[in-house]
């Protein structure tokens, strides 16, 4: 498919601003992780795309791919602790709203 | 002996180690320690006086040299920061109060000091190494090292053995002099990062060829750090907080030797280095003690509480040192150095008997008293003489001080020297009013009849400040006799920065070789 | 400058006394703890007025000694001079940039002032001795006295401007300790702090006036000042700068003058110093501390003579002076303030004969007075002491049948006083006044003045003989039994009684043919004042017959007064009253000196205290202080703020860390 | 036709996206999470990363999304009834919208950079079919890439133990 780099990067770039959306308006510390998770696959796929653009038949550029893996194991890790984190708070507070736990004042 | 000017300046901190060590009860040790330290301090002192500048002992022993350590400069080479002590007129007779003071404030506080001796003295002895070092340093960055020791153990012993609002007081001291001592801090690395050496001796001579805005500015840094802690008239305020709250061996340690380190800078650092600034900022720093010796004694004469009356008297006799010192002539530069020893030793004694009235009638204020002359005889005689001192009677100490200082300031600006005249007027008329309603009257109130008078520790504490007083008084030349040549090199640099302010030349000519300061004469 | 020989013995005129007092002192400081367990305890405190009077007949044998070897050279080199003394040098000793060499020296004026002063000086402490047989600091009393005999000497007889200021601020010092000698009284000390303090600002002019003197002559010795305004001195030589400097120099000299000579600005504190035992009012504020006006104005008269201006001023500020002193003298009820006031007023003659140029007349008014004034006082002294410190004339009357030989030597000082012919203080008034008359212009103005206070000063003197020795008995006899004063005390009387009387003849009007000593004797010193005065107005001699017409007049005056005087108040003090009934204003204003003293606490001392609370509260408190506390609490506020921040909130948490990353995205964008 | 079949795809993934902020419930969140991963994988394979679609769905899609939906089980509150906890209108609050001005920020930065980037014209030939050569990313990751490798190895292994850590039920002070 010959799509333009740049409509990838579009795409990233609107995920992105989706998951930060997300991040910063719901409550929810669940569907939070979850828009990090989509902001991590936006990055994702910026990598790949741009990976994609300077690759040529002879030269696969091998870099992209390498860099996304690691980013999927460290969604994975970012995952799986924050999850934790809300057992745990749920178990404190009975809720998940991250307004719930605000004792950490200044 | 080479090790002289190291073994004076560090054998309190020696003398502080050893009382960490003694266990905590056995106070009469403690005290007895730290007077034996603080003697042998003061006998070296003493020796070192009278051996300074008579040809018979070796110049040598007047300065210490050891390289230290180096820092990064823009000027090729790294600058190299020695360890320098050095001896010489300006600091001379400095070093020599400090080390003859210290052991009277020791012996004073066995009557003032009960909880806690064991710190107290450590902090005393601390606070000596780094007045002495002070006063010693030859080289910028030691200097700024021994300045802040010698902060900090002022700040424990205002904050722990204090009177009520010690902690309000301690805090406003050290922060103010601290926010003064780094903008000094920026002027020194200025200093080493420009001209690549930290000697003063070689400063000396670099500096007064320095473009004069340049000279200004590190003249302002200088003297706004040594503005505070003189204190000169703005920067004033912390001083009446911290004598009344501070206990009475630190209020005479800081009226007779701290203030004067900022007079002391003043003259090494903002005068005899920055020669040019110095002449072009007289006139405003003039006005500043001229101004600061009518306001202090206003401010003296409302005052209700006796220590604090005595502290904005400090405020009044240290204009007299600003104004004597920045007159920039002879007179008033020998004035000024004159008055920074009569003011440590007539104040001192001030605080002294403040101090003796308060263990006896636990009460600052001038009302609780009346006719304490009839009940304490001797405390009136003690009383009346430092007075008369501070007031500057002629045949006392204080005399000889603000005489030079008022001829030397008439000669520099008639103005000032007449508003500087007006402070011996108000002098006179704020320590006789609290003398008055002190000492005389009737004796009514019944507390002040069972005063008892002076015992013998205190009277021989008093007499050697009472003998200085006396032989200052009356023969100040044997002591200005030896501060005569550091001082003619002083007149010498702003008779050039005179010579070039007026020849409109931007920089000084180049210094001559002829009496390139490299001894420390 | 001619090579002066050393005379070294010099020194050892103010150090005897000096170390009189040192001797005193310790004693008093011995017999401290004895005291303090049995007040009345004399012990070794007994011994002090042995030594002090041995000091001061020290001083009196060595100052004669000089008047003798003054006299016998000849006139026009008549100094002897001591070896100076380095006291302070600035700058390298070779050539220093300043210095002061303390060197004694004794010329005409000096010797007799130092006669006078230790001459009068052993005979007050003859007198005292007695008087203050009773009192706890009794040894402490003669270390004062004896101390300021050493400061009144240091000041008389120092070469240097610098050496005349030790004096002059010792004698502040010793007058300040011995008018508050009674400090547990309380307004003893009062007085003493207010004449210590009005001195002061006098001191402050003089050392004004040194400093001027300093930056004209580059040195501070008089003796030089002299002598380079003496011989070759052309007035109209110098061009105006200097003429400037030097009224003004002359003009702050003289305002210290008026500190310590109690002139009209600064004369408040002399009435209230008569708190202080009657000795010390006699020694100090009669014959020898309030004349060291007269000595500096004297001793420097070349510098005064070419100011013309000046010279008024300080003729007219004499007259005003006396007007005031004896008007106010005319009401007063107790006698030792009649006699202060009198001072004042004998005072103001003098100043008023220096600004006519008659220095020779002031210093021979200035020598008679110490006489007649000391008596006056020692004999007031010895009226008090006989009626048990009763100072008030209303309860006195009739005590010459108490006190003969009081009585006796007390008329001659009254006679002395009020010009009576032919005794000493006829000659030496009715000279000034002959001086005044003879300046012209606006010297006749203070001619009539002068002689209306000779009036008035003859009016007062002899009301007070009356109120006291005459008239029926006013105080009540059961508690008050006046008795003569012991032996130690009238010996002096009688001494000081046959000096007033005979002073005269040290210097007899021209007109009686006879020379006048004191002038003759004091020429070489006035020489240089008398030369400019000359190039200023040469001035002729008066004609015999105005000079009799002159001297008759004076008698005249002071008789028919003196006689009013003693007339009216013979038969008690009734007119007194009457004078406080019919006219209560005039006697109130006149009774306080014409209300200067509280017209100075209004106008000078008070705002001067407001303004001192207000710089310790508000220029200080509010201001200094508030800004630099307040740049403390501002620097807690914004902490505070932005505490604020840290809400615990998550979101808020992460709403920051998105607006800063979008931030910084486009901020990178953009640049 | 492959050019649709992205275009497609990514919308969809935009959709996923925008479900997931505002399903009314965690459940819904998740499943329009799963879609849109779906869709970014298709993209990958059009792009020519085979490999790397296919870690999307297993390692994403399969474990890292089971995980969420064991946890929302878990606590029980995936419910479409439930309490619907997310506040009535999510961009009424200021702080939402201030909210939606960031992320549009952020979003238009990326594109804005993107468009001055000036990316080389994939004009020529275009990308190679296949992109990621499994044997070409093993020597990377093995080779060059070998310390962060390690690293993120280690990474996992802290994970795990915090995980213990965090969400094990205390039994001593569970108490308080």
């Amino acid at each position: 498919m010959n799509v333009p780099s740049e409509h990838l990067f579009f795409l990233s770039a609107g995920l992105f601003s989706l998951g930060v959306l997300g991040f910063l308006v719901r409550r929810n510390v669940i569907v939070t992780l979850m828009c990090v998770e989509l902001m991590l696959n936006a990055a994702n796929l910026a990598f790949l795309a741009a990976s994609r653009m300077h690759s040529t038949p002879e030269a696969l550029d091998v870099q992209g791919p390498v860099f996304s893996i690691f980013v999927i194991t460290v969604a994975a890790a970012e995952a799986a602790v924050g999850l934790a984190l809300v057992i745990a708070l749920y178990r404190l507070k009975q809720s998940v709203e991250s307004d719930s736990a605000s004792e950490m004042k200044g | 002996m080479q090790y002289e000017l190291v073994l004076l300046t560090f054998l309190p901190l020696l003398g502080a180690l050893a009382i960490a060590f003694t266990p905590k009860g056995a106070e009469r040790l403690q005290r007895l320690a730290a007077l034996a330290t603080t003697l042998v301090v003061a006998a070296l002192g003493v020796r070192l006086f009278l051996a300074y500048g008579d040809s018979g002992s070796d110049q040598g022993r007047f300065l210490f040299e050891l390289p230290w350590f180096s820092l990064p400069s823009s000027y090729g080479a790294d600058t190299a920061v020695n360890f320098k002590l050095g001896l010489d007129g300006v600091s001379l007779l400095m070093v020599t109060l400090t080390a003859v003071l210290m052991p009277i404030v020791i012996l004073s506080t066995w009557g003032h000091v009960h909880k806690r001796v064991k710190e107290f003295m450590v902090w005393m002895l601390v606070m000596q190494t780094g007045m002495l070092g002070t006063f010693l340093a030859l080289d910028l960055v030691l200097f700024y090292f021994f300045w802040e020791i010698s902060l900090i153990p002022l700040y424990f012993l205002i904050g722990i053995w204090g009177g009520e609002r010690r902690l309000y007081a301690t805090v406003k001291f050290f922060l103010y002099t601290l926010a003064g001592s780094l903008v000094m801090m920026v002027a020194i690395i200025w200093i080493l990062w420009t001209r690549g050496t930290s000697d003063v001796f070689e400063l000396i001579n670099i500096l007064c060829r320095a473009p004069l805005t340049e000279q200004l500015w590190l003249f302002a840094a200088f003297a706004l750090a040594f503005g505070i802690k003189v204190p000169l008239l703005p920067f004033h305020t912390w001083l009446p907080d911290a004598h009344t709250e501070a206990p009475t061996s630190g209020s005479v340690v800081l009226a007779g030797v701290l203030l004067k380190m900022g007079t002391y800078g003043l003259v090494r650092f903002c005068i005899h280095m920055l020669p040019g600034a110095a002449v072009e900022a007289a006139p405003v720093m003039m006005a500043l003690g001229a101004i600061g010796i009518l306001y202090g004694a206003l401010l003296a004469w409302a005052q209700d509480d006796l220590k604090r009356l005595i502290a904005c008297s400090s405020v009044s006799h240290l204009g007299y040192v600003v104004l004597g010192l920045f007159a920039l002539t002879p007179a008033g530069i020998n004035g000024g150095m004159l008055q920074m020893v009569n003011h440590g030793i007539s104040t001192g004694l001030l605080f002294l008997l403040v101090g003796m009235i308060y263990e006896r009638r636990h009460s600052r204020a001038l009302d609780a008293f009346g006719g304490v002359a009839v009940a304490m005889p001797l405390f009136a005689l003690f009383w009346v003489i430092t007075t008369l001192s501070s007031v500057g009677l002629p045949g006392l100490n204080g005399f000889v001080g603000e005489y030079l200082v008022l001829v030397g300031a008439f000669q520099a600006s008639p103005l000032w020297a007449i508003v500087g005249l007006s402070g011996v007027i108000f002098g006179a008329v704020y320590m006789l009013m609290a003398t008055r309603r002190m000492l005389f009257g009737a004796l009514d109130k019944p507390e002040n009849r069972e005063l008892t008078d002076l015992n013998a520790r205190e009277i021989g504490l008093m007499l050697p400040l009472v003998a200085l007083v006396v032989w200052l008084g009356v023969s100040p030349n044997t002591f200005m006799a030896k501060t005569q040549p550091s001082i003619e090199m002083v007149n010498l640099r702003i008779a050039e920065a005179r010579r070039a302010a007026l020849a409109g030349l931007d920089a000084a000519p180049a210094a001559p070789a002829s009496q390139r300061e490299e001894s420390a004469r | 400058m001619l090579p002066p020989p050393s005379h070294a013995w010099l020194w050892w005129i103010p150090l005897l006394p000096l170390i009189g007092s040192a001797l005193c002192g310790a004693l008093h400081l011995a017999t401290l703890s004895a005291r303090k367990r049995d007040p009345q305890a004399k012990g070794l405190a007994g011994l002090a007025p042995l030594i002090a009077c041995a000091a001061m007949a020290g001083a009196l044998a060595l100052a004669v000694k000089g008047f003798l070897d003054l006299r016998a050279l000849d006139a026009a080199a008549r100094v002897l001079n001591s070896p100076a003394w380095e006291w302070i040098t600035v700058g390298d000793p070779r050539q220093p940039w300043f210095d002061v060499d303390l060197r004694l020296v004794l010329d005409p004026l000096s010797s007799t002032l130092g006669l006078v002063i230790t001459g009068v000086g052993l005979l007050i402490h003859i007198y005292a001795s007695g008087y203050m047989k009773g009192d706890a600091g009794y040894a402490k009393f003669f270390a004062y006295l004896n101390l300021f005999v050493f400061a009144m000497l240091m000041l008389v007889l120092s070469s240097s401007l610098l050496g005349v200021f030790v004096g002059w601020e010792g004698v502040g010092l010793c007058s300040y300790l011995l008018i508050g000698f009674w400090y547990e009284k309380g307004w003893p000390a009062e007085a003493a702090q207010k004449a210590f303090i009005t001195n002061r600002v006098g001191d402050a002019c003089f050392l004004i006036g040194s400093f001027l003197l300093l930056r004209l002559f580059g040195t501070l010795d008089m003796h030089e000042i002299v002598a380079r305004m003496g011989s070759d001195f052309r007035l109209d030589a110098i061009d105006e700068n200097v003429k400037l400097n030097i009224a003004l120099a002359a003009l702050f000299l003289f305002g210290g003058c008026c500190g310590k000579s109690a002139q009209m600005p600064l004369f408040t504190w002399l009435p209230d110093a008569m708190a202080g035992p009657t000795p010390v009012s006699a020694l100090i504020h009669a014959a020898t501390m309030v004349t060291s006006g007269i000595y500096l104005v004297v001793r420097l008269n070349p510098l005064f003579a070419s100011s013309p201006a000046v010279m008024t001023l300080i003729s007219g500020v004499g007259v005003a002076t006396a007007l005031i002193g004896g008007s106010t003298a005319l009401v007063q009820r107790d006698i030792k303030k009649v006699l202060a006031y009198s001072t004042v007023s004998q005072l103001g003659y003098m100043f008023l004969g220096l600004g006519t140029g008659a220095f020779g007349a002031a210093v021979f008014h200035l020598v008679t007075h110490a006489f007649f004034k000391a008596l006056l006082f020692l004999g007031a002294g010895s009226v008090i002491h006989g009626m048990h410190e009763e100072q008030d004339m209303h309860k006195m009357g009739g005590l010459r049948k108490h006190m003969p030989q009081t009585f006796a030597t007390f008329l001659a000082g009254a006679a002395a006083l009020s010009g009576l012919p032919l005794m000493s203080g006829f000659f030496s008034k009715d000279e000034i006044l002959a001086h005044t008359f003879n300046s012209g212009g606006v010297y006749y103005a203070f001619w009539i003045v002068g002689v209306l206070t000779a009036a008035m000063t003859a009016y007062y003197t002899w009301r007070m003989v009356a109120l006291t020795f005459f008239g029926p008995e006013r105080f009540d006899h059961h508690h008050v039994h006046p008795h003569e004063s012991p032996a130690v005390m009238t010996v002096p009387l009688m001494v000081l009684a046959v000096l007033s009387v005979l002073g005269g003849v040290l210097g007899l009007p021209p007109v009686f043919h006879a020379a006048h000593a004191l002038n003759d004797w004091l020429a070489p010193v006035v020489a240089p004042g008398v030369a400019i005065l000359n190039q200023l107005h040469p001035h002729e001699h008066l004609s015999h017959a105005t000079e009799w017409v002159l001297l008759g007049l004076g008698a005249a005056v002071a008789l028919a007064f003196a006689h009013t005087g003693f007339r009216t108040y013979a038969a008690g003090p009734e007119p007194d009253l009457a004078i406080g009934r019919g006219a209560p204003g005039v006697a109130a204003f006149l009774g306080d000196a014409w209300s200067i003293d509280s017209a100075y606490s209004r106008v000078v001392i008070l705002p001067l205290r407001v303004f001192a609370f207000v710089v310790r509260f508000i220029v200080d408190q509010v201001v200094i202080d508030g800004l630099v506390n307040g740049a403390g609490s501002l620097a807690k506020n914004l902490a505070l703020r932005a505490r604020g921040m840290a809400s615990g909130q998550l979101d808020a948490y992460a709403l920051w860390m998105g607006g800063g990353a979008a931030v910084i995205s486009l901020w990178w964008m953009w640049s | 036709m492959s050019e649709l079949l992205f275009y497609a795809m990514a919308v969809i993934a935009l959709l996923g996206g925008l479900g997931v902020i505002f399903s009314k419930s965690p459940m819904g969140s998740v499943l329009s999470l799963l879609g849109s991963f779906f869709a970014l994988a298709v993209i990958y394979l059009l792009a020519g990363f085979h490999f790397m679609a296919a870690v999307q769905i297993l390692v994403y899609a399969g474990a890292i999304m089971v995980l969420f939906l064991f946890v929302i089980m878990l606590l029980n509150l995936g419910g479409m009834g439930t309490r619907f906890e997310l506040s009535a209108a999510p961009l009424t609050r200021a702080r939402s919208q201030i909210a939606a001005a960031v992320a549009a920020g952020v979003g238009l930065a990326g594109l804005i950079a993107v468009q001055r980037a000036s990316l080389p014209r994939i004009a020529q030939g275009g990308a190679p079919e296949r992109i990621d050569d499994i044997n070409q990313i093993a020597i990377a990751l093995f080779g060059r890439y070998s310390l962060p490798f390690q690293a993120v190895s280690v990474l996992l292994l802290t994970t795990m133990v915090a995980v213990l850590v965090l969400a094990k039920r205390r039994t001593r002070e569970s108490g308080q």
